[in-house]
């Protein structure tokens, strides 16, 4: 196990560090850089070479790459080249919408995944298995676009009864702002891990194990709770670590529709603008937050079923 | 006596099918019966009737009187089945390990189900034998070896001080040894007063226990108290002497690279054209090893293999011929088949890529030899799922025999099969040895493998314990693992009773089921 | 027929039927046919006004004719989720099957370590940077999305081969002197197809959706190309004044993107099922 | 010696187009009683396009329209410019130059800055000092304020200060009116704690989300009536979800069809500047095949102004005549509309050996209706057969990326002085030359009519000039949009007028009904 671990953390830091050499790479080849951003019309060519010269872009890059790094393994995530103030602002200032966001819409899709999942898989393939089957699919199948179009045609601009945007809002006085970006988030997120529980729902109620505590007399809601729930969640633990990038696509989209200054937003911000410290630093917490909950999900996962999570 | 179980005029409908017809039998405190029949002859489903369980779709008729109440009556399962249950009837699955819930520590279960029978869970641990202590309560079922792992599946059922237990074939995978002293244990348990009802194809270790027996074929009782006899194995003798046809001089195998984990310990070998090696030995002890060695497929070993005195390479680097000349068995068969295509075709594939034969050829080849083994051509031209276990491991054998081989290796090929299916296979061998291929019979059952063996060798843990005639070793072993063999050959033999003192358990023994 | 097999069969006969594999493929072509055969048919589409109600479906922002427009903007829609995915198979695939059937674990790990590395890449990052970078090229954004599935597929085909290749079925199969392409194709190619067809139905709509979402956020396709997910997204602002603009394309994507959601959710159970009864 | 700029006796008519704005809008609406009764207190919610980070607090370095209206609330100029962009007093109460336009001297008013500080000529002086500072580069009036003598220029007094230049300038006063202009506290260092004199005082800022400031009692002039302000941004959807969700009173910049969808609610009311600016096809001049003339006037003939305004614009727009500032002070405005002549363009085109040939679009997703131009304009260009192949660039880079890339490009303009549009366009040295007209007569022309003193005869000298730029240039400037602004129906006092102009997002003047 702590040998696991050590393999573990040591993969960690591997990823961590070609991941910041590749978001760099990556960034550093897009057309154009900082100081070509901020070229208004009434800007010279000096004005911005000079601008060029003050962000430190006429560096080449390797050195740059090297002086950020500097910086990160002392905790600093360095200066945007945009805005001119601390990466960590930006993180700062970006993370807390999202993870509000991302918080409140797995705090109803869990539990509903789970109680949806094992009432799927205990009824597998009747009739309120394949309605639910039918109906989660189906969410899921529409695009997070199309549902957030409709959503906010509707009820905010045909019947006012939401707010369409997060401008002027302030979510502790209005909680309501959080119902439509939720319902966007909503389907597929339920999908995928409901149909997950089911999954292992059906595996454990098939399972010897399960078949041979009922025989020995241990009555159905014991059963369920305490011999098939523990197995049935760790394939629903393993999606929601998976989950994490698809849901941040999502996030992106419903960010984009509701003005949400959020996460995914200032990533994509940061790319159109070259802003490469920027895009560094939210990469860098991003991967460490991904790696972070695969690691939290398989010790969950580990707690549940030992050695689940090491044999994967 | 008055019976804990009795069942009468049984059946078990699906639809149009029947799956039990008119079953009647009685369990008696304290003493065991056994429900005797091949796989799917409905002993499991008569037996799970006891439980008022049924498959899906599976309507149960007659009647089934458990202690007393009523569990299955004429129109079908009463209510009184869930209370049952582990307090009356309980039943340990086929392969126990599997039972045991991976994400519960085993003193958790073995409380609750204590809790709820009213059992106790201490007593329980002490007649399974497993350690009573805190820590092991704590630990978890990955966290024990396959044999313990039993043990505590044993201790689940024994917690909940059922009268009547239910073991469905309890010594599936088990070598000799382990075997012998299941029945101890098994005897043991009985003479707590605990009715005992055993599902079983195993007939040595029926005749070793039951005391009632109840024939199933076809969901029908054919026999009641009458065990066909104990097939009289022909002792073929001594064979033709001559030079070995394939040697294998020094020969060590490891498991990882590098010589890590060996498993085999510089053992000699030689095997003459129209003899039989047998190989005997617990499981693990590296006998399958040693035969994959010879068969190729384990590339990991250090030594020399000869065939007629020309090293044989590793199966990737043989020739055409040395691949025909030299042929291995599976002891997994269901795994070695491809689930996609019908069985006869895979078997018919040997001919056809080692001999040369043209597809129909082969085909017809396939089925005739299929058909000596018992197995009828429409069987045979299933897909590999819709074929027992034992018709499995004759089409297996056939695959092999289709390549004529000079050696053939044959690994535990009778696990799966009744007397009626053994006797076939060893009437086919015997052809084979006449017309001079060498066998290697690899064995636990030291009786089966010393009845067609010319020569006998003993494995443990990977070396070389003894080898010899078969009379021989049977009648003076030397090895202490030898005379634990000999000892467990008596199963249900009853002109000679097995040792009065089980041998003590020195490894976990059962081989898990893959996957 | 052994009881067995009676019981088995008889389990058969009770196996979900959902909803019928003729809706979920109707659901399927309908988009699919519209995308392929659209761009062929001899539809005039006259220009108008911008969100007018002229002709069958009105016309969008930019005067053109809805149905026009949805019968030339599937192709890009379709075609580069679909190209995307088959893109990702031709490589991962690739990579999977021959880290499974290597002997030589150096060239196992040497290919599979790297894309473990990778797989926390957000994805979003590797496509806002290709679609930033290579703006408007539908080839570039495809490429991007096929990357962006690489080390899953890869992942999914090593797993599934190295499954069928470790079992004894292989090594009868080399006892019997089979070739290494009958091994390798008709065993272990033909068992990592079931798998894999379960998973190219979701694959197929997550690509959908990852293109589409995309071309919605603008950072995709040209704002004039007629593509479904860019007309949903330019044309949302007129919703109330031309609704057919956005509802009409956003209908087809839906429909693909559910059929296959539907066969692929058939296929798991398919595959599971096979799996089941050669247990 | 003095004389007194034209602009001071402007006051009465600056009052007049207020009202005549004002009328514009209520005109329509029945709601003309509630604006008759101005109304004190209250929260007022303007959203802007956003910057995102790229969104500063420094009135020296903005460039966005959410910055420039953010600094409007907070700071002043010493000049604005009115609905026809001609310079009007703001801080500076009056100001005359020695003849020759060359030094001048500007009054100021009594202003308090927000910390209770008076507004002194040293204040003045430090501001643009601190603008034309060499050694930092993205101060954008610097280049506009080049010719500023700084050494020479000085406080008269308390309240007056005198500027020199290094060449006359007629239109100085119009140079003190542009973006980065605003007057800051003398030794102002910190621009994230904000000291202006305007009609608000800071509160708090979040670069790409809001800012948030309150009413200044202390104002020179009117003080507002409403209580807070708060300055959003958001995209151009959000701003419509915003405004028509009640999640804000005021957005800016609003697009023709969200300006039909909320005329046919009752929630919303369109307030348009009608065709306050301009949006063209820009061609190099001196790349081919448009260093060819008869290539550029092919060109402006096949365009068909009125589908591109009736489709781009949806209508909310007048057709454009290859000329900017229609309607502003020293816009020619007897000059002929262009009439789409393809059968001409075809003959033009022709001559020039370009029948059938492929000629590259230059566009991106810059600014709404760009792409959507371009690839309608290509359609038209293929009347004439020519080939017009669309390529889309990235937005972002776009600006810098059109100077350089391409022989023809979409281009929009907002609304400034005509003189500043040919110094920031038109000369050899113009910092946003896109059409690469490079004259040295043009440049020397427009130095010397920039010269003359005399309004009159100056806008006879830039008449001559903008016909040559409109007929040999490179400017196919094809419609002008209306400038939309999207308000809540209780919002009152907001005016038409273009961007850029005083009473434009004077936020000081509206009040909540």
């Amino acid at each position: 196990m702590r040998s696991y671990a050590a393999q573990r953390a040591g993969l960690a830091i591997v990823q961590l560090a070609v991941l910041s050499v590749l978001v760099f790479v990556l960034t550093s080849l897009l057309p154009g850089d900082a100081a070509d951003l901020r070229f208004t019309e009434t800007l010279t060519p000096s004005q911005v070479a000079a601008l060029r010269a003050e962000l430190g872009l006429d560096q080449p890059p390797v050195e740059r790459f090297v002086h950020w790094l500097g910086n990160v393994l002392t905790g600093d995530l360095g200066t945007s080249l945009i805005s001119g103030g601390p990466v960590v602002d930006i993180v700062r200032h970006s993370i807390g919408a999202t993870l509000v966001l991302t918080l409140a819409t797995l705090a109803i899709v869990v539990p509903l995944a789970v109680a949806l999942g094992i009432v799927m898989g205990t009824r597998e393939n009747g009739r309120v298995d394949r309605a639910i089957t039918s109906i989660t699919l189906a969410l899921s199948a529409i695009p997070d676009f199309v549902i957030a179009v409709v959503l906010v045609a509707v009820f905010s601009l045909k019947l006012g009864w939401l707010p369409a945007t997060w401008i002027g809002g302030n979510l502790l006085s209005s909680p309501a702002l959080l119902i439509l970006p939720i319902a966007v988030l909503f389907g597929r997120t339920v999908c995928l891990l409901s149909r997950q529980v089911r999954a292992g729902t059906v595996a454990a109620l098939n399972a010897e194990y399960v078949t041979q505590a009922r025989r020995l007399g241990i009555p159905r809601r014991q059963l369920l709770l305490r011999h098939v729930l523990p197995n049935a969640a760790v394939p629903g633990v393993q999606e929601l670590a998976r989950t994490g990038d698809t849901l941040l696509g999502g996030v992106l989209v419903v960010e984009a529709i509701f003005a949400i200054p959020g996460f995914a937003t200032a990533l994509v911000d940061g790319v159109e603008t070259r802003d490469i410290p920027t895009v560094q630093g939210l990469t860098l917490v991003l991967a460490v937050a991904a790696l972070l909950i695969n690691l939290g999900a398989d010790l969950v996962c580990n707690r549940l079923v030992p050695r689940t999570a090491l044999l994967r | 006596m008055t019976p804990v179980v009795r069942v009468t005029g049984l059946s078990a409908t699906a639809g149009e099918a029947v799956l039990v017809d008119g079953v009647s039998f009685e369990v008696v405190a304290g003493e065991v019966t056994a429900l005797v029949g091949a796989s799917g002859s409905g002993k499991t489903t008569s037996a799970l009737a006891l439980l008022g369980e049924h498959a899906d779709g599976v309507q149960l008729g007659g009647y089934v009187e458990v202690d007393g109440q009523l569990v299955v009556a004429s129109n079908g399962v009463t209510a009184a089945a869930q209370s049952i249950r582990g307090r009356v009837v309980a039943y340990m699955p086929q392969h126990p390990g599997s039972a045991l819930n991976p994400a519960r520590r085993i003193g958790t279960t073995l409380q609750e189900l204590a809790k709820l029978h009213d059992g106790d869970a201490r007593e329980a641990v002490r007649a399974a034998q497993v350690p009573g202590d805190r820590s092991t309560l704590k630990r978890f079922p990955y966290q024990f070896s396959g044999g313990q792992r039993q043990r505590v599946a044993l201790a689940q059922t024994l917690t909940c001080r059922p009268k009547v237990l239910v073991l469905d074939e309890p010594s599936t995978g088990l070598d000799s040894i382990t075997r012998l002293q299941l029945v101890h244990e098994l005897r043991d348990l009985a003479a707590t007063g605990l009715g005992i009802l055993l599902l079983s194809h195993d007939l040595d270790l029926v005749r070793a226990l039951a005391s009632r027996v109840v024939v199933l074929d076809a969901g029908q009782v054919i026999a009641t108290d009458v065990l066909p006899p104990a097939p009289d194995l022909k002792v073929t003798g001594t064979s033709a002497a001559g030079q070995p046809l394939l040697t294998a001089m020094n020969l060590s195998a490891s498991l990882r690279p590098r010589g890590r984990d060996v498993v085999l310990h510089e053992a000699d070998l030689a095997v003459r054209a129209g003899a039989c090696l047998g190989v005997v030995g617990r499981s693990g002890s590296g006998k399958t090893t040693l035969a994959r060695c010879l068969a190729g497929l384990h590339e990991r070993y250090t030594g020399t293999i000869l065939l007629d005195d020309e090293p044989l390479p590793v199966l990737r680097k043989r020739t055409r011929d040395q691949h025909r000349r030299v042929q291995y068995v599976w002891q997994e068969v269901r795994g070695s088949f491809d689930e996609r295509r019908p069985v006869d075709q895979q078997v018919a594939r040997t001919a056809q890529r080692l001999r040369g034969l043209a597809p129909d050829k082969a085909h017809a080849e396939a089925v005739a030899t299929l058909a000596r083994l018992g197995v009828a051509a429409i069987t045979a031209a299933r897909p590999p799922s819709r074929l027992s276990g034992g018709e499995l491991q004759r089409a297996a054998l056939a695959r092999a025999v289709l390549a004529n081989p000079d050696v053939l290796i044959c690994d535990e090929i009778t696990t799966a099969l009744d007397d009626h299916g053994t006797a076939l296979v060893l009437d086919l061998l015997t052809e084979l040895k006449d017309r001079g291929t060498a066998l290697i019979w690899i064995g636990h059952d030291l009786r089966l493998v010393a009845a067609v063996a010319d020569r006998v060798l003993v494995l443990d843990a990977g070396r070389v314990v003894e080898q010899g005639p078969p009379a021989t070793i049977t009648t003076e072993p030397h090895h202490e693992l030898t005379r634990r063999l000999v000892a467990a050959t008596r199963i249900g033999n009853p002109q000679s009773p097995p040792a009065e003192t089980p041998p003590v358990l020195t490894t976990d023994s059962r081989s898990e089921p893959r996957r | 027929m052994s009881p067995r097999e009676r019981v088995a069969s008889g389990r058969r006969l009770r196996m979900p039927r959902g909803v019928s594999v003729g809706v979920s493929v109707g659901l399927v072509a309908v988009p699919l046919v519209v995308a392929v055969l659209g761009p062929l048919l001899p539809y005039d589409a006259r220009p108008g006004l911008p969100y007018s109600p002229e002709g069958v479906l009105g016309t969008d922002g930019l005067g053109r004719d809805v149905l026009g427009l949805l019968l030339v903007g599937g192709r890009s829609a379709l075609g580069m989720a679909i190209g995307a995915v088959v893109l990702a198979y031709l490589i991962g695939g690739l990579i999977g099957l021959t880290a499974a059937s290597t002997r030589h674990r150096w060239l196992d790990e040497g290919m599979m370590r790297p894309l473990d590395v990778l797989l926390p890449l957000p994805s979003l990052l590797v496509i806002s940077v290709v679609a930033v970078g290579w703006r408007a090229s539908a080839i570039a954004i495809t490429v991007a999305v096929a990357m962006v599935n690489v080390p899953t597929v890869a992942r999914l085909v090593r797993a599934a081969a190295l499954d069928a290749a470790s079992g004894p079925v292989v090594e009868a199969l080399r006892m019997q002197r089979e070739s290494w392409f009958t091994i390798q194709l008709g065993y272990v190619g033909r068992s990592v197809l079931g798998p894999v067809a379960a998973d190219l139905g979701t694959r197929i709509t997550l690509a959908v959706f990852l293109v589409a979402s995309v071309n919605f956020l603008g950072l995709g396709l040209s704002p004039t190309a007629p593509d479904w997910a860019v007309s949903v997204s330019r044309n949302r602002e007129g919703l109330l004044l031309q609704p057919w603009s956005v509802l009409a394309p956003a209908l087809l994507l839906v429909s693909f993107t559910l059929g296959f959601n539907l066969l692929a959710d058939r296929l798991v159970h398919r595959s599971r099922r096979l799996v089941e009864s050669a247990r | 010696m003095w004389r007194v700029s034209e602009a001071l006796g402007r006051r009465g008519f600056l009052g007049m187009a207020g009202v005549a704005g004002l009328a514009a809008i209520t005109g329509c609406g029945a709601d003309g009683g509630a604006a008759a009764q101005p109304r004190q207190g209250g929260r007022l919610r303007a959203v802007y396009a956003g910057g995102g980070a790229k969104e500063v607090l420094d009135p020296h370095v903005q460039s966005l329209f959410v910055d420039i209206a953010r600094h409007k609330a907070i700071y002043e100029k010493l000049v604005e410019l009115g609905p026809d962009l001609k310079p009007v007093p703001r801080l500076a109460s009056k100001w005359e130059h020695d003849g020759t336009a060359t030094t001048w001297r500007f009054s100021l008013r009594d202003a308090t800055f927000h910390d209770g500080a008076k507004l002194v000529a040293e204040d003045v002086l430090y501001s643009i000092a601190r603008i034309v500072d060499p050694a930092v580069p993205e101060r954008v009036a610097q280049s506009s304020l080049a010719t500023l003598d700084l050494k020479r220029s000085k406080a008269i007094g308390p309240s007056t200060v005198e500027l020199v230049l290094n060449q006359p300038n007629a239109e100085f006063p119009a140079l003190l009116a542009g973006i980065g202009t605003q007057i800051v506290r003398n030794g102002f260092k910190d621009p994230t704690k904000p000291v202006g004199t305007g009609a608000f005082r800071y509160v708090s800022f979040e670069a790409g989300r809001s800012m948030v400031a309150s009413r200044y009692d202390g104002y020179w002039d009117e003080p507002a009536r409403i209580e807070e302000l708060h300055i959003l941004s958001a995209d151009s959807e959000a701003r419509a979800n915003a405004v028509q969700g009640g999640q804000a009173e005021y957005a800016n910049d609003m697009t023709a069809t969200f300006a039909r969808t909320a005329e046919a609610g009752k929630t919303v009311r369109i307030v348009a500047a009608k065709a306050s600016t301009m949006q063209a096809f820009v061609m190099k001049v001196d790349r081919p095949p448009f260093d060819n003339p008869d290539v550029r006037l092919a060109f402006k003939l096949v365009a068909d102004r009125q589908r591109l305004v009736d489709v781009v614009l949806a209508g909310r727009g007048e057709v454009g005549n290859d000329l900017f500032g229609k309607g502003y002070q020293y816009y020619p405005a007897d000059l002929p509309a262009r009439e789409r002549d393809v059968d001409q363009a075809k003959s033009l085109l022709k001559k020039a050996g370009l029948a059938g040939k492929e000629v590259e679009i230059f566009t991106a997703d810059a600014s709404a209706g760009f792409v959507e131009a371009a690839t309608l304009f290509a359609e038209q260009v293929a009347e004439a057969g020519v080939r017009l192949k669309v390529t889309t660039g990235s937005p972002q880079t776009y600006a810098k990326d059109l100077l350089t890339k391409g022989a023809i490009g979409n281009h929009r303009s907002g609304a400034m002085p005509i003189p500043q549009y040919v110094t920031d366009r038109l000369l050899s040295h113009s910092p946003f030359n896109v059409t690469h007209w490079r004259r040295p007569a043009f440049d020397t022309a427009f130095a010397a009519a920039r010269a003359v003193t005399s309004e009159e005869e100056r806008s006879a000298k830039y008449g001559v000039l903008q016909r040559t730029v409109r007929d040999e240039g490179g400017i196919l400037a094809w419609g002008l949009p209306d400038y939309l602004i999207a308000v809540s129906s209780k919002v009152q006092g907001v005016q038409a007028v273009p961007p850029n102009t005083l009473d434009q997002g004077r936020f000081d003047k509206v009040w909540l009904a």
